[in-house]
């Protein structure tokens, strides 16, 4: 920090002396100036955030190695507040190598995802990090890890501190041989400033979602107010079954831009425009490499390295008009339908579920793909509410900014009274209804750092609109079978209410007799009965 | 009254012997009376017996009435006229259903494209298309309350008795599941019944079903002839002797006569207006008949001036405020109906009807005191210069509309009052009717 | 009319000799003769000359009139009354202008706090503070226009005329800088007159300012005693000689007298009711005089039911809705006035009004078809319950609102139609009226 | 870029291999995925963001040397094109010492005066790098500067690239003595996709915005729609007086972190707490470090390291209870009274112009200061529209995302039905004004990193209520002026008009003869005049 003696700029300073004090900014600092841009803006959310983090690396681990997650999370207050709580949470994971340990703890921007093009939870290497720091800033207590990689090794313990000024871990502390029960894993333990409260936007709802997107993951929530061990709240598995392992791609050709394009020819080994494109892009075959090379009017043959600025631009302008096939979709990972409805059944008590996963494709060169699922009807929701959303990206509830997130740009622009429910102008329609949307890409372009809403891509609200509009229609299906019946029941009981009350006029204003009118009733009974079943 | 037994009109009713329409009326009376006798037990002035005094008044009634038909006469040959109707119409739904085939009941189409302005009747009119309604699953339960209502008709003309559109609803609180349980319901069923029943020339409240709205006022040169409810005596009311009181219109008025000697009637559209004009006796002044509207006129007081019109073959000049309102809703709904009810237009409108003022071209030609017309009045202007045949059709008022947006403002019947109270006595109305054959068509 | 000059009567009335309110009377009922001799030149029918025909008259009426104050002498007297305090107050201002001193206004003072519930006389009175308007800058306008309407007060009885709060805004447009821009502010200007006034126990009306609204409609046992507005004969009006009509009620009844020998008067909410017991006799089975209200009474209705009820001294009983509406407003309002209006109730009010029905106990006695209450409904009734004194002093009213919120359901007249159309006159009302001491205070 | 056919990972991976992955990533790769968060959502804004990081720049050089700015602005659209721009912006400020240019220029976080606690426009050593790297981006074209120091030296020009990979400066091109015809400063040229547009939120906007918050400076802009000389459009200085110079200072004791205050303690050249407490803070003197120490029951003498963790979190309660002066006043640089009203005058048509800069307070340590303008009435703005909002921060102009700000919350919160003007619920009032707010901080707590809204913290908003009820209120006072001077008018006309009625009311009253009207007329004229005068 500055001594408050140390001179300050002088009014007049020449370029020389400005010069030197121009010096590198660390991203920590940055960070810890601005960390509301991770979504540490207040003690609750703190709390929220710091918990999605952690579950999000410990699922990714576990997916990454094979493993169906079990996973635990302990939130206790520090004995004598209430306004600082230790969050814990522990997976069945591969474990972390213990020279690895600091810097992915301790550091922020480091990590492995970052640099893949395939579905992920994390993807910047700032969130876990972000929490310790943010845990550090406010209450001074260092991240503690306890992790091991295998039953045969010895676990490993670290005491960590980050070092804002260089972004830098410092280990306060190491150990092998610590208590740490596990045959694999990884428990952290991050001391903080926060708030509990129940309800939308907490902890606790953040948990039941990723129960219902996760359908793999068994997980054991210990709430702060649980006192014994049934008050625990233990999510079970749905299936025993992972999801599809998401593969690293290549970028697709649509979406790159100029300077990107640029990049990726000077980091190229390739030799020849085609063989580059052939090599860096997926889907681009010979054919279609020559294809590029002639809308762009390059020489496929010509060396990379002695293409031109006006070759390179229309180079770019042709890879976003040839035709060229959708991105391998096996880098992303989706749920699936039937285990979406798996999840909602699991959690969401209602009368009708569908669900519908559709194909992957593309904005800005990132496949992408979208999942829907409702669950309509029932006692447990409120039929003159606004129907609740569940967002997620890549498998990750998203709790804040609903309203300024792509997935309800869609919902609400979405036109449901074709499906038979009311909707007001410009906001979501009302019904008992959760529509629960997962959007899965390599990239998940979200509106800020602390990835609370997705932004507008309109590929990916069309996406999402259609899947909504599929699902729609069955359920439109549902609720008018579900009319229909109730009309066909009424019908019947008309006949038999109103058609005594005919013969009752008839009787008055022509004075029939009584066996006049009983005809009279049993013929126009007959007469719309037959009608009926023709 | 929750566990009392029905009243015992039904049961005398159901006692009485059955017969064809036209010879039923006596054995109807007859119900009625008992009823009436029954009624009238703790009354402290006899009523005695209804038909008894009925059949008194009308021996007295000889000679009198001297202008238009006897009231008592055309009152029970359109109650016969009804009773036929209503068991034709039963009896068409029974003859189906003797034969197993499906009963049907013909409306007219009441859309607008089946409406037409008729330039030489002067109204708006039903055109030929029908509307069927076939009983079937989806229309039985209407179907039934139809017939009902209709039952419910034939019972009020026979025991003299009549409903509004509320106890109408209510009454059919006794018919089970054929309830209704909102009003907007009946009233749709009474308005199909009325439209069909239009098409035999009976109207809603021949059938007696009356209109729960308050009739207007008259004052002037006239003689009502009407008959006392319960004696049957004929009765005459002299609308010059109501001091500065007035005659209310009855809701039903077809039973009415009316005799004068009036040169025109006046219908005002403001109750203070006609306050004016009666209390300073311009109906003597003038030799002729007052009438407030009190704004758009209900279906009483336009039957009212229509029957006065055609029975006295007298002119009628509207005298309104200077408005899109004024004009195109209060004058061209008395003088020709409205496109939504062109299927009673023929009952209610009163072609003999002439548009005294205010005019447009009044405003320019004294200076009224005025005010902006509102975005409602431009709207509604342009709208009857647009599309409505009755404007369309006649240049005087298509001049007038235009010279009315083109001011930008309206003006009131009271604006006069700038002269003087009196100067719409001394001065407007004096010009004004030196020069009928200038007022607008 | 705008290069026109203005009307004959300003010149009439200029030419008239100055004299004192007391001895004035005749010249100006000269000068009203004069204008009525000039209007009725192009008249068919010679309505001669006002005076004249006042004279034949008022010879003729002698031994009429048996009951109540002859209407013409009253009428009179009240004109010469109304025009002293005119003079009095504008006499009190010229003479501190004369002293130089800032000339006032006083009125009562009319907010709630100043209102006051009279058990004894049974209505809202006003109170005996006093607000004062001084002539200042900020007040000049409005004092002037105060003093202007009073002088057109004084003119129209001088000639024997009226104007709607309408008219009088118009007539205002002739008054330069001083003329309303917009009828609010000539309507408060009436107001605060008719507060001023009303310390003298002069009326609105008296003052020949006619409200705009219709009046009720009368039927049954009564005769009205008016006069010709022109000729000035008098006039009976016989209320059981309507028909199936009725009397309608002038918007000012000053000058009527009643005679009746009628045992109650039944003031009935809705038209459609008043109709049936009207077209069914009811009046004459239980000699009574049927008075349609149609919803909260006009001034009109209530001053003519109080001064019937004063002058023939018989009861009044309430038949409305079962609904805090008809209770709380219509009734209430009908009995002791409102909190607002509290220094014109001692004219309008009816405090021998008692509640007939429909009592909240009547829809369970009766089983009746109910609505549920509003939240405004349930609204009114707790505001009744808690603030209003006229609820709150009568033990029975408590208990009955109570009920009504228990219920939580609401009941109108028309509902005992349920039981057939003629219960309400067969069942209902004969129930209730045996015992009359049970109604509601 | 990751080859195609690079191995990607295997399910059932090890912690091992895993490790291999694990890399760090660069700010510039984080920023270049994450631009939105940069203010480059979109052409048109990233158009505005470039020409503002510009801006900001040359007019912190010139401030800092002493120097009036004297500013050029061109847009240009790239021949054949209308969505490419370039951006030359031109200062006569210090220059740059050749050796820096690269890194100024194409390294993100790095920079003079993210470490100082002074009010600047810039802070963190991003934006102008970030406006480099999307042109780079987008139409592959390099960031070009020239810069001279001095009459005496040649200037230099540069040709530079940003390696995104490693977040350092790729120099393509560098020469002296290029044609650079100033005396002393530094012209910068960025080629980027844009759009451009007038109106609201526009390169227009922000200039004239600008101009105002900055009367000491000399703006030309040259839009791209002009052909000539004359239609460039030039903005004189309102006074060649520069800002107030600010100074940096050392933190303030309230509001620092538990975390923060642990890293002083650890880099401080202090040894004992009470010494480390004077040295490091603003505003602590020896009394007040003692007070601070007696507090957290702490011995003032302690040596520093051996300061534990519990009496640490002592010392970090006692800091926020401790009675201390606000942090000195000199790290601002308020606009000034005088200079708001000047620059409002000079752009604003209005007939009543108040400012109100109100003393420095302080939120979370950081020192602040608010001033407020408004202009009042006139032709040119609309009696019945909202009032409109110029939002400054550190003298730069708000343009995007006025409702989230803490300036809008402000304005909404004041009632300004209490200054005669009309007010929606929740909304800002109705009238013709314009609204200047100004938060001068050393650091402007920003909602996102594209520095377009202000946090909503209490101390910040309370304070922008306060100035604006005090320009409300001397508005306030000009409206009842006003409507003073209408009313008197009206009411000498009063007399005049209606005493004649009273008069002729009493006439046809009491018939009174015209003599007696007339002298109760004028007696009445008397006493009124009379009392009017009293």
């Amino acid at each position: 920090m500055a001594s408050k003696r140390r001179t300050t700029a002088r009014r007049g300073e020449s370029a020389q002396q400005m010069a030197e004090r121009q010096r590198e900014i660390s991203v920590s600092e940055f960070f810890t100036k601005n960390r509301h841009l991770l979504g540490f803006d207040n003690p609750k959310k703190a709390l929220l955030t710091a918990v999605k983090e952690a579950v999000d690396n410990a699922l990714d681990a576990c997916e990454e190695a094979g493993i169906a997650p079990d996973v635990e999370v302990t939130l206790k207050a520090v004995k004598g507040t209430d306004d600082r709580f230790t969050v814990t949470v522990r997976d069945n994971g591969p474990g972390i190598v213990a020279r690895q340990v600091p810097h992915v703890f301790g550091r922020l921007l480091y990590g492995s995802k970052f640099h893949r093009l395939r579905q992920s939870r994390g993807q910047q290497g700032i969130g876990i990090s972000a929490a310790g720091m943010y845990g550090q800033l406010t209450t001074g207590k260092p991240i503690r890890v306890w992790t091991r990689t295998s039953r045969r090794k010895p676990p490993d313990y670290f005491e960590l501190r980050i070092d804002t000024k260089r972004n830098r871990p410092e280990v306060l502390h190491h150990k092998q041989h610590e208590e740490f029960d596990v045959a694999h894993g990884t428990q952290l333990e991050i001391t903080l400033e926060g708030r509990y409260q129940r309800g939308r936007q907490s902890v606790d709802d953040f948990l039941l979602q990723c129960a219902v997107a996760n359908p793999h993951l068994r997980l054991v929530y210990d709430p702060p107010d649980a006192a014994t061990e049934e008050q625990k709240i233990v999510y079970e598995r749905a299936t025993t079954e992972l999801p599809i392992e998401a593969k690293e791609i290549a970028p697709h050709p649509y979406g790159v831009e100029l300077g990107m394009l640029l990049e990726m020819m000077k980091a190229s080994a390739a030799q020849r425009v085609s063989s580059f494109l052939q090599a860096e892009f997926s889907r681009v075959s010979k054919r279609v490499a020559d294809e590029i090379c002639r809308l762009a009017e390059v020489d496929p043959k010509a060396k990379l390295r002695s293409v031109k600025a006006a070759e390179l631009e229309r180079l770019h302008r042709a890879l976003s008009k040839v035709k060229v096939m959708a991105p391998p979709t096996d880098c992303l990972s989706p749920i699936g339908e039937e285990l979406i409805l798996d999840g909602l059944q699991k959690e969401v008590e209602a009368d009708f579920y569908a669900a519908k996963t559709r194909a992957p494709t593309v904005y800005r060169g990132n496949p992408f793909q979208i999942e829907v699922g409702v669950a309509y009807g029932g006692e447990s929701m409120g039929a003159e509410d606004p129907v609740r959303l569940m967002r997620f990206a890549n498998r990750v509830p998203l709790l804040y900014q609903q309203s300024a997130c792509a997935v309800f740009k869609a919902a609400v622009g979405t036109d449901w009274r074709k499906y038979q429910l009311t909707q007001p102008r410009g906001a979501l329609p009302l019904g008992p209804m959760i529509v629960f949307i997962h959007v899965a890409s390599a990239w998940v372009p979200f509106t800020s750092e602390s990835k609370e809403a997705i932004a507008h891509y309109p590929e990916i609200i069309k996406e999402i609109k259609l899947a909504l509009q599929e699902c729609g229609r069955e359920m439109s299906h549902h609720i008018s079978r579900k009319k229909r019946q109730a009309v066909e029941a009424k019908k019947r009981s008309y006949i038999d209410s109103f058609i005594p009350h005919i013969g009752d006029a008839l009787r008055d204003i022509l004075a029939l007799s009584e066996k006049d009118r009983e005809k009279a009733v049993s013929n126009l009974r007959d007469v719309l009965e037959k009608s009926r079943k023709m | 009254m929750a566990a009392r037994k029905k009243p015992t009109r039904k049961a005398a009713k159901k006692k009485a012997p059955r017969a064809k329409p036209s010879t039923k009326k006596a054995s109807a009376r007859k119900a009625s009376a008992r009823k009436a006798a029954k009624r009238s037990t703790p009354a402290k002035k006899g009523a005695a017996s209804k038909k008894a005094a009925k059949k008194k008044a009308a021996a007295g009634r000889k000679g009198k009435a001297a202008k238009g038909a006897t009231d008592r006469d055309l009152s029970e040959r359109k109650d016969r006229e009804t009773l036929k109707c209503i068991h034709d119409v039963a009896s068409e739904v029974h003859g189906r259903a003797r034969r197993k085939a499906k009963p049907e009941l013909k409306t007219p189409l009441r859309s607008l494209s089946n409406v037409e302005y008729d330039r030489k009747v002067g109204y708006f009119r039903i055109g030929r298309q029908r509307s069927t309604r076939t009983l079937t699953v989806n229309t039985v339960k209407t179907f039934a309350q139809t017939l009902k209502m209709m039952a419910l008709s034939k019972e009020m003309i026979e025991t003299d008795d009549f409903a509004t559109k509320r106890d109408a609803y209510y009454v059919t609180k006794n018919w089970g599941e054929a309830k209704f349980d909102e009003q907007t319901e009946s009233d749709a069923v009474m308005d199909d019944i009325e439209a069909m029943f239009s098409l035999h020339g009976v109207t809603r409240e021949q059938l007696r079903f009356y209109p729960d709205e308050h009739g207007g006022a008259v004052a002037g040169a006239l003689t009502v002839l009407d008959r006392d409810p319960i004696t049957g005596e004929e009765i005459e009311i002299d609308c010059t002797r109501f001091g500065s009181g007035a005659y209310s219109i009855p809701s039903s008025v077809e039973h009415l006569s009316m005799r004068t000697d009036a040169e025109f009637v006046l219908a005002i559209e403001t109750g203070g207006m006609f306050q004016r004009l009666a209390a300073h006796g311009f109906w003597r002044e003038r030799n002729c008949i007052l009438v407030s509207m009190g704004g758009v006129p209900t279906r009483a007081t336009r039957r009212f001036v229509r029957i006065l019109a055609d029975q006295a073959r007298i002119p009628v000049y509207a005298f309104v405020d200077c408005d899109p309102y004024g004009i195109a809703n209060i004058y061209r709904t008395l003088k020709v109906g409205s496109g939504n009810a062109a299927h009673v237009n023929r009952f209610f409108c009163v072609p003999q009807t002439h548009f005294l003022g205010v005019t447009p071209q009044d405003i320019v030609d004294y200076d009224l005191p005025t005010h902006p017309l509102k975005p409602v009045d431009v709207k509604r202007a342009k709208d009857a210069l647009k599309n409505d045949p009755f404007f369309t059709g006649h240049p005087e008022w298509k001049a007038a509309m235009e010279l009315l947006l083109k001011l930008g403002r309206r003006a009131e019947q009271q604006a006069f009052a700038k002269y003087g109270l009196d100067a719409v006595m001394t001065r407007y109305l004096p010009d004004k009717l030196a020069n009928p054959r200038k007022f607008l068509p």
